[in-house]
């Protein structure tokens, strides 16, 4: 019964897809098509890819969007992980991962040896791409997702080690904050929240783009402590 | 000149360091979330008068709107997060001794971003950034309705989490409709543009974004989780989750109907779909035994009412709506508090639990009769202001179809009265039962009777005085319903 | 002193009542006396002031207006007194029950809200100070616990849902005239074009009728007179209900006059005609009713139903002397209702709450003062000549039968032929017959109770032989509401409107009385003898001392077969069941399972998406 | 058909999302909704990039070897998936603690016995 | 000057007549039975022999009870036109009724109340059960008849278009007796003339043999006397009030004590032949064929004056 409804349902939905794609055209291929894309106009992204470059100096124009000119929904976006690595420890606040059998048990010299060879190496690459995130594919998010990988691995490699989450919550404290205060220092110097203040530098170079590169790094070190943060939480006792 | 900007920066900002804080001192924590809120109060209280003139347009990364992000501190805007600033606070100051479990170092910081999200979303001028306020406040609130990690809490949180999630999906099918057929984001080019494009993609993005956000609105049949949530959080989140968050919803519908499409076509449909909510909720709420089960159906009633209101597309109607909000916001806000600590005097949620509560807790009971009357809409008290404004409005409008529509929902203000007036019956009329547990920690502490009695006070003194709001309720409905307007607000010539 | 200064000697009254409460019981009691000797001196010395002014400017965009006309002024007289005889009531009454702070404060909050409907130059402060009435009488009615709590929610809720229809009928007006004054709304309304409509007239009705308790919205009134505490009883009875009347006479006449009034609901049902049948059914069957009630109080509450009948009729009439007869007999009903409620009171207090007929008996032999006034206050609710509510009902009948609606009159006369059924009823089981045991060293009512009693009988013969008093104050708001206005004399009436004197028929009274009483006195002094004495025959009285007034209509009862029920009760219960029950099936959409609840979301999604291919949106 | 061709990308996110809401609707073990719920979120995200797409853009990054001339395609969208995809990344870690509390709680996973609460 | 002769004459016509009328009662069952029956004046001599015994009292509503019920029905019979005055000039106003601008028809129905009533309340204060189921049967019975009683008078009034008492009859002694114009309302009076005098079928209010008089179970000396001069003013009363209403009161005051004698025999008649009935069945007859004789003839009248 459940089934059916559900199906009928769903196909009214895909029905109300089909009704959107069909006619005019959509998306941007559409408004091409249409010859709706203008240039310099803001539709569809053409004025940040036209004019983007020469504005923020930012050779990586995804970058350029994310953190200038939709800066303010990416504080929002960090927001939202640090929301939820706090709503995550409180939820599960007080509970203690069920001892199993293979915690007990000391992980074999290997792997433990590897896990730390690998984990400055991770750590390498994680930095690498978040402090190139304004200049190649890559960012805040993705370098922070590699660190956080890195800390993954040490919690299942060498189960001993316990991460210092004193440590990791001032992290993503403090570069939470640094992210606030780099836009409020727009605020106070241009009298616009976000805004680039710093000299852009030169396009391509890594000293360029302004404030982004350095928002980036704090959102690399903020990602990467809360991810880490969060693996911590879901496999130990979280106090 | 202060920004409104500094409205969401601040509260974020502090909300970063609480953590920092509570390094340093546990107790200073607490105080983090008040300190926030405060300062947006102040800041939103000062704004107000200029944005009651015109909007304030807050450009980010220095570009100008459409480029980039915007802020639109309109009337309703700042009007609105006066209030939740207001509520916030006083919910804040109750929280910090009433939060005694579980990891208060979260609380704090989960509570203030909280009301960052819902800040956000009303002051918002983008449509995506709008999303992801909304995100920041449902996210949040997940997390505190699962707060106490308790059977029921969790179960709730759990459920709210997947209703919601799909409710933001369906929110982000809307905007990527819309993107896809107009190209842009910014909500007021959105809708300089929105007229000369095709109906159906239009109305399915609406749809789409009606059913999305109607999810946190509470709109029937959207609103199963809330009784859930609004149910087993902690009272302090309750009353801010039933007096602010779901609000956003209800702005956030307005805004993409009104503003963004200038949908009327869809109003009458509202406008029942907000008689049934009414009808629903009140009909749930008057069999309920558990006290905050039935604060939350109850809830679930005054959302239909005010989405029937906004529905009614005319000035009186949507500032009717807008005080509304603001009487039921208060109002819900103090009935949880007050409920909050009978809830731990007795150690139970059923009703008859609160039997003689007037003699054990009389300042507690006082306010929560208070509370109770306003949201019936008894005078002299504020409930009365707005619901007499609504009915205004519907007769204003003249239309046999809205006055049909209100002669229903009133019946939905009956059964109201039936069970607010059981509730005041048992907490004054019913002797209190012999031998009764009497735990010492549940007596209300000066931190809870002081924003009780405050939200108590405030709800008889604009219930007498509702000129100190009536003031701004007139822009903010022209805010809401003057489009062009809008749009050359924000978009300059 | 204006209406503004008594209003807020009344509410501040209420309030600072119960703050001395705080401090001392005894100075609460004394201010709250004082407080209402002071409000019945003022609206006294207001007599014949007439007044309208602003004093709430731009309350949500209107203007709140208080007025001082004659109506009004006669209505505030009546809440005024009433108010004040059963507050020094109270006094004893509530003495050493609980939260007596909450019910002086409750009680002087309920009449100073009367007060402010009565002074009123507007609808919506109307309906504020109505709305406060209401919730503040709930909270009263609720006092006793027990039961009480069933019938205050029983009364609040019919009250709100008459109070949502109120408030859609006057915004109408609101939506359409575009102010709320009611004499700027009154000039509007006769000025334009067309007539009233009747949804208006109607919703108003329910608002009205349901406070005023018009059949078939009369089900909360027996149960929550019967259960309030007995001064309240006597507030809600007394005036209370009455401001549903003022609310008629106000919206009929003050606002709509006359001329449209005749009009609305033409050509098939006029709506005064319906009131009049209304009216008379409501005469009728309550009276039957409480013929057959056992508890004191509720007898009294089914009587005011059947009082009420009287006032309705004469004002669905639309007669000068119909009106005048409505009024007068507000006024008397008030009175000698408020002195019945209060002499069961007494008893009450007196014998430790009990009011049912059955089981008491023979206390004229302890109370004799308030036998006495209890007795003249029957008379005047059967409405004997030489009381006050003679000359009402006789006004009432008059008009009735000059008019030409001999059906409608015999209601009248046969709700008068039950009055006198169920007023002996009530004092014989109350006073009457034997005196149970356990009464026999019962105490006479202390004077505070006893005061208002006889205050009220005074007011109640004297009215009856001088009804002058009050008719020329009567004849003047008819005469305001677009009337002829009723001239009376003072003993009665000329010969233009009916014979009628009732100097001389108290003059005759009086003399064969005389004559009467020597012829007796020739005749030997009777020996006093114990009740039991003479049918026990001199032998020992029987161990139970049976009491022969239980049923004591049991023919009546037997005859009409349990038929004499109160249906609509029934009914009303009934659906209030079946409403339940729906609510608690609507409930059950909650199902607890998740996925159900994400049905639903999408459900809405699919529905707004049909209903757009299907062009409905 | 032609249809199915310029749209072929939209279709398969829909289905997705589709497929996602299926499995949300139907599945009574709580891990399989909240991978549906995952299902929907990637399906969006896909929609969102694909919006943008423009047939024969590049990727909107700049470098010194194409530094003009290519058509670039949107990069909003890529922006907002971006921060679409940190979002239900969000949602995911707090589902999957939830979950965990209440497998904790009711020793069970299947929806149809967690209802605790109801009416 | 003459009002007060009036004002003193009415009410002794009344209670000499009524007494006599008693006597004559008696004396007609007794004939009818095939007795030789007491002497007319036996109820002079009751009296006389009732004041000179001392009573018992049982409290102060006792004895006042009485009082009132006598005061209301000589009040009453002011009211009440007593033929007309051709006869005896001296006495003017054309009729011989005191208080006729006092007070029309209303207010004599009114007062026909309290002689009940003042019974009721002293019989109650005799705490006596027969007394008790005397009065509960007295006032059902009141309200048995009082139905027909009112639906014909309001038809009467109607027919005339006045509530006046004195105009009812002028009128009809100019336009023809209003048992000619209003036929039905007189039966239906005439059939509950016995009702309201509470004579057999209907004297179970006072039924001797069964509930020992009723409410006079515990009176003696003075005030059994003066109940016993209530009745007789109260049968007085209600005779002379169907004559007013339908058979054109008198054109003087022999002519109306004339009509008043012939209407009182044919009551006897029925009296004297008929069994007592129960209340539940006084009740059901009098709300059926009189009450409703009445309500057809008020529908006649009111259809016909607003045709």
């Amino acid at each position: 019964m459940r089934k059916q409804i559900s199906l009928l349902l769903l196909l009214i939905v895909a029905a109300g897809f089909a009704l959107c794609l069909a006619g005019a055209p959509f998306g941007a291929e559409g408004a091409r098509e249409s010859r709706r894309l203008v240039k310099d106009n803001v539709n569809y992204g053409r004025r940040y890819v036209s004019k983007g470059l020469d504005e923020n100096r930012c050779a990586n124009i995804v970058t350029s969007v994310v953190l200038n000119y939709r800066g303010f929904d990416t504080l929002g976006e960090v927001t939202i992980l640090f929301i939820a690595a706090l709503g995550l420890g409180a939820v599960l606040y007080g509970r203690r991962a069920g001892a199993s059998p293979d915690e007990a048990q000391r992980p074999s010299l290997i792997l433990s040896t590897g896990c730390r060879l690998l984990f400055p190496l991770i750590m390498l690459v994680g930095i690498y791409i978040f402090i190139h995130g304004h200049l190649s594919p890559g960012g805040g998010f993705q370098g922070g997702a590699v660190i956080a990988s890195g800390f993954l691995l040490i919690c299942l490699g060498c189960r001993k080690k316990k991460l210092n989450s004193v440590a990791l919550g001032a992290a993503e404290s403090l570069s939470g904050l640094a992210f606030v205060l780099l836009a409020l220092i727009g605020l106070a110097v241009g009298g616009s929240f976000l805004l680039n203040f710093l000299p852009t530098g030169k396009v391509y170079a890594l000293f360029s783009g302004g404030i982004i590169p350095l928002i980036y790094i704090a959102i690399g070190v903020k990602v990467g402590s809360e991810l880490s943060g969060i693996i911590d939480n879901l496999s130990g006792e979280v106090r | 000149m202060v920004s409104p900007i500094l409205l969401i920066a601040v509260p974020l900002a502090l909300a970063f360091l609480t953590p920092m804080v509570g390094l340093a001192s546990k107790s200073a924590r607490r105080y983090m979330p008040a300190i926030a809120m405060l300062f947006n109060f102040i800041v939103a209280m000062s704004l107000l008068p200029k944005a009651l003139e015109a909007p304030i347009i807050v450009r980010t990364a220095g570009w100008a709107p459409p480029l980039s992000i915007h802020l639109v501190a309109g009337p309703l805007g700042l009007l609105l997060s006066s209030l939740v600033a207001l509520i916030g606070l006083l919910v804040a100051i109750y929280g910090i001794d009433y939060i005694r479990e579980g990891a208060r170092a979260r609380y704090d910081v989960l509570y203030t971003l909280l009301l960052v999200g819902a800040t956000g979303v009303v002051l918002t001028g983008d449509l995506f950034n709008l999303f992801v306020f909304f995100e920041v406040l449902c996210i949040s609130s997940y997390a505190l309705v699962a707060y106490r990690g308790d059977s029921a809490g969790v179960e709730a949180g759990m459920k709210y989490l997947i209703q919601g999630a799909i409710g933001s999906s369906l929110v982000l099918i809307g905007i990527g409709l819309l993107y896809g057929t107009v190209g842009t984001l910014s909500m007021a080019d959105i809708a300089s543009s929105v007229g000369s494009v095709a109906g159906s993609r239009l109305f399915i993005s609406l749809a789409f974004m009606i059913a999305g956000f109607g999810v946190e609105a509470a709109i029937f049949p959207l609103n199963a989780w809330l009784p859930d949530a609004h149910s087993s959080a902690p009272s302090s989140i309750s009353a801010v989750l039933s007096g602010v968050a779901i609000k956003a919803g209800l702005y956030a519908i307005a805004r993409v109907v009104y503003t963004v499409y200038g949908a009327s076509s869809i109003l009458p449909f509202l406008a029942v779909l907000g008689v049934v909510t009414l009808l629903v909720g009140e009909m749930c709420a008057f069999a309920q035994e558990d006290i905050k089960r039935l604060l939350a159906f109850s809830s679930i009633g005054q959302m239909g009412l005010i989405l029937f209101a906004l529905a009614l597309s005319s000035a009186t109607g949507i500032s009717g709506a807008v005080f509304l909000i603001i009487s039921h916001g208060l109002a819900k806000a103090l009935l949880f508090l007050a409920t909050g600590y009978m809830i731990y005097r007795t150690g139970s949620r059923d009703i008859s639990s609160l039997a003689g509560m007037g003699k054990r807790m009389p300042i507690m009971s006082l306010c929560f009769t208070v509370g109770a009357f306003s949201l019936m809409g008894l005078p002299p008290f504020v409930g009365f202001a707005s619901k007499f404004t609504i009915v205004r409005a519907v007769l204003g409008t003249g239309s046999t179809f809205f006055i049909t529509l209100l002669a229903i929902g009133l019946i939905g203000t009956v059964i109201e009265g039936a069970y607010f007036l059981r509730i005041v019956q048992w907490l004054y009329f019913k002797p209190a039962p012999e031998a009764m547990p009497e735990q010492t920690e549940g007596r209300a502490p000066l931190t809870a009777l002081v924003p009780v009695g405050l939200l108590a006070v405030l709800i008889v003194t604009i219930g007498l005085l509702p000129g100190i709001v009536g003031r701004a309720l007139g822009p903010a409905a022209d805010d809401l319903l003057d489009r062009a307007a809008y749009i050359q607000h924000v978009m300059g010539d | 002193m204006s209406a503004q200064g008594i209003l807020i000697t009344a509410f501040a009254g209420a309030g600072l009542s119960y703050a001395l409460g705080l401090t001392s019981a005894r100075l609460r009691e004394v201010f709250a006396i004082v407080v209402s000797v002071l409000l019945v001196c003022l609206i006294a010395i207001t007599h014949g002031q007439g007044a309208e002014h602003v004093y709430y400017p731009d309350f949500l965009g209107l203007d709140l207006v208080l007025r001082m006309d004659a109506l009004a002024w006669f209505f505030a007289i009546t809440v005024s007194m009433v108010g004040c005889l059963s507050v020094i009531f109270s006094l004893h009454y509530v003495r050493g029950k609980e939260k007596e702070n909450f019910y002086y404060f409750a009680l002087l909050l309920v009449n100073a809200a009367m007060l402010g409907i009565v002074l009123s130059g507007d609808l919506l402060s109307f309906f504020i100070f109505w709305e406060i009435m209401s919730w503040a009488a709930f909270l009263l009615i609720s006092y006793k616990r027990g039961r009480a709590l069933d019938a205050g929610l029983k009364y609040v809720i019919m009250s709100i849902l008459g109070s949502c229809a109120m408030l859609l009928a006057l915004l109408y007006l609101y939506a359409n005239y575009n102010t709320l004054v009611i004499s700027d709304l009154a000039q509007q309304i006769r000025s334009a074009a067309g007539g009233f409509p009747l949804w208006v007239m109607l919703a108003f009705a329910l608002g009205f009728g349901i406070k005023c308790a018009l059949i078939p919205l009369h089900t909360w009134l027996p149960d929550a007179h019967s259960e309030a505490p007995s001064p309240f009883s006597a507030v809600l009875s007394g005036i209370l209900i009455k401001m549903g009347i003022y609310g008629f006479i106000l919206v009929m006449y003050g606002v709509v006059g006359l001329k449209l009034l005749l009009e609305v609901g033409a050509p098939w049902l006029h709506f005064h005609t319906v009131l009049c049948w209304l009216g008379a059914i409501t005469i009728l069957i309550p009276t039957f009713i409480a013929l057959l009630q056992d508890d004191a109080k509720r007898l009294l509450a089914w009587s005011s139903i059947g009082q009420i009948g009287y006032i309705m009729l004469a004002i669905g009439v639309a007669t000068s002397l119909g009106l005048a007869g409505a009024l007068f007999h507000t006024l008397n009903h008030a009175v000698f209702k408020a002195l019945l409620f209060l002499a069961v009171g007494a008893v009450e207090y007196k014998t430790g709450g009990v009011r049912d007929l059955n089981r008491l008996g023979g206390l004229i032999r302890r109370m004799p003062v308030t036998f006495a006034c209890a007795l003249i206050g029957g008379l005047g609710l059967i409405g004997v000549p030489l009381t006050s509510g003679f000359v009402s009902k006789w006004l009432i009948y008059k008009t009735l039968i000059t008019e030409g609606h001999p059906f409608l009159a015999l209601a009248a006369l046969v709700g008068t032929w039950g009055a006198i059924l169920y007023v002996y009823k009530l004092l014989h089981n109350m006073f009457l017959g034997q005196l149970p045991e356990k009464y026999a060293n019962l105490e006479a009512a202390p004077f505070s109770m006893q005061l208002p009693l006889m205050i009220c009988g005074f007011i109640i013969v004297l009215f009856g032989i001088l009804p002058g008093i009050p008719l020329s104050v009567i004849g003047g708001i008819v005469g305001t509401l677009g009337f002829e206005p009723v001239t009376a004399t003072l003993t009665g009436f000329g010969p233009q409107i009916g014979p009628l004197n009732t100097l001389n028929l108290c003059a005759a009274f009086a003399g064969v009385l005389l004559v009467i009483v020597a012829f007796r006195g020739i005749a030997a002094r009777p020996k006093p003898v114990s009740q039991d004495d003479s049918y026990a025959a001199g032998a020992a009285a029987p161990a139970g001392k049976y009491h022969h007034t239980v049923r004591f209509y049991d023919p009546l009862e037997r005859m009409t077969g349990g038929y004499l029920r109160d249906w609509v009760d029934q009914f009303y219960l009934s659906a209030a069941g079946k409403a339940k029950g729906v609510f608690n099936g609507v409930r059950r959409i909650y199902t607890g399972d998740v996925r159900t609840y994400v049905m639903y979301i999408v459900a809405l999604l699919t529905f707004l998406i049909f209903a757009h291919t299907a062009g409905w949106l | 058909m032609n249809f199915l061709t310029s749209y072929i990308h939209y279709v398969g996110c829909f289905a997705l999302v589709l497929i996602g809401l299926y499995v949300a609707l139907v599945k009574s073990n709580l891990i399989k909704v909240i991978i549906g719920i995952n299902l929907i979120d990637t399906g969006v995200n896909l929609f969102l990039v694909a919006t943008g797409y423009l047939g024969g853009g590049t990727a909107p990054i700049f470098s010194k070897a194409a530094e003009q001339s290519q058509e670039m395609v949107d990069p909003v969208p890529q922006a907002l998936v971006l921060t679409a995809i940190v979002i239900g990344v969000s949602v995911l870690a707090l589902a999957l603690a939830l979950a965990i509390k209440v497998y904790d709680h009711n020793g069970t996973l299947d929806l149809r016995k967690l209802k605790g609460l109801k009416w | 000057m003459t009002r007060i002769i009036q004002l003193v004459l009415s009410p002794l016509i009344a209670l000499v007549v009524g007494v006599l009328l008693l006597g004559l009662s008696r004396k007609i069952i007794a004939r009818i039975h095939r007795r030789y029956g007491p002497p007319i004046y036996q109820p002079v001599i009751d009296v006389i022999r009732m004041m000179s015994q001392r009573s018992i009292s049982h409290g102060s509503l006792f004895d006042l009870g009485v009082v009132f019920a006598l005061a209301g029905s000589l009040v009453t019979v002011m009211f009440i036109p007593l033929g007309g005055t051709q006869a005896c000039q001296p006495f003017a106003h054309g009729v011989l009724c005191p208080l006729s601008s006092s007070g029309g028809l209303l207010v004599v129905m009114y007062l026909m109340l309290l002689g009940p009533l003042g019974l009721a309340l002293g019989a109650g204060d005799s705490a006596n059960p027969n007394a008790s189921i005397g009065v509960s049967r007295k006032l059902l019975l009141a309200l048995a008849y009082e139905v027909p009683f009112l639906l014909v008078i309001l038809a009467v009034m109607s027919h005339y278009e006045t509530i006046s008492l004195t105009e009812i009859v002028a009128r009809q002694q100019q336009a023809g007796w209003g048992a000619l114009s209003v036929p039905l309302s007189a039966v239906a009076a005439f059939l509950i003339l016995p009702a309201m005098l509470g004579v057999r079928p209907f004297d179970l209010v006072s039924a001797p043999q069964e509930i020992a008089s009723g409410p006079m179970a515990e009176y003696g000396g003075r005030s059994l006397a003066l109940i016993k001069l209530y009745g007789a003013t109260h049968l007085f009363l209600v005779i002379a009030l169907f004559v007013d209403l339908f058979l054109g009161g008198g054109v003087n005051l022999a002519t109306f004590l004339l009509k008043m004698l012939i209407v009182f025999m044919a009551v006897e008649m029925i009296n004297a032949v008929l069994p007592r009935v129960k209340i539940e069945d006084a009740i059901k007859f009098c709300w059926k064929w009189p009450a409703g004789l009445a309500l057809l003839q008020m529908a006649i009248t009111v259809l016909s004056k607003s045709g």
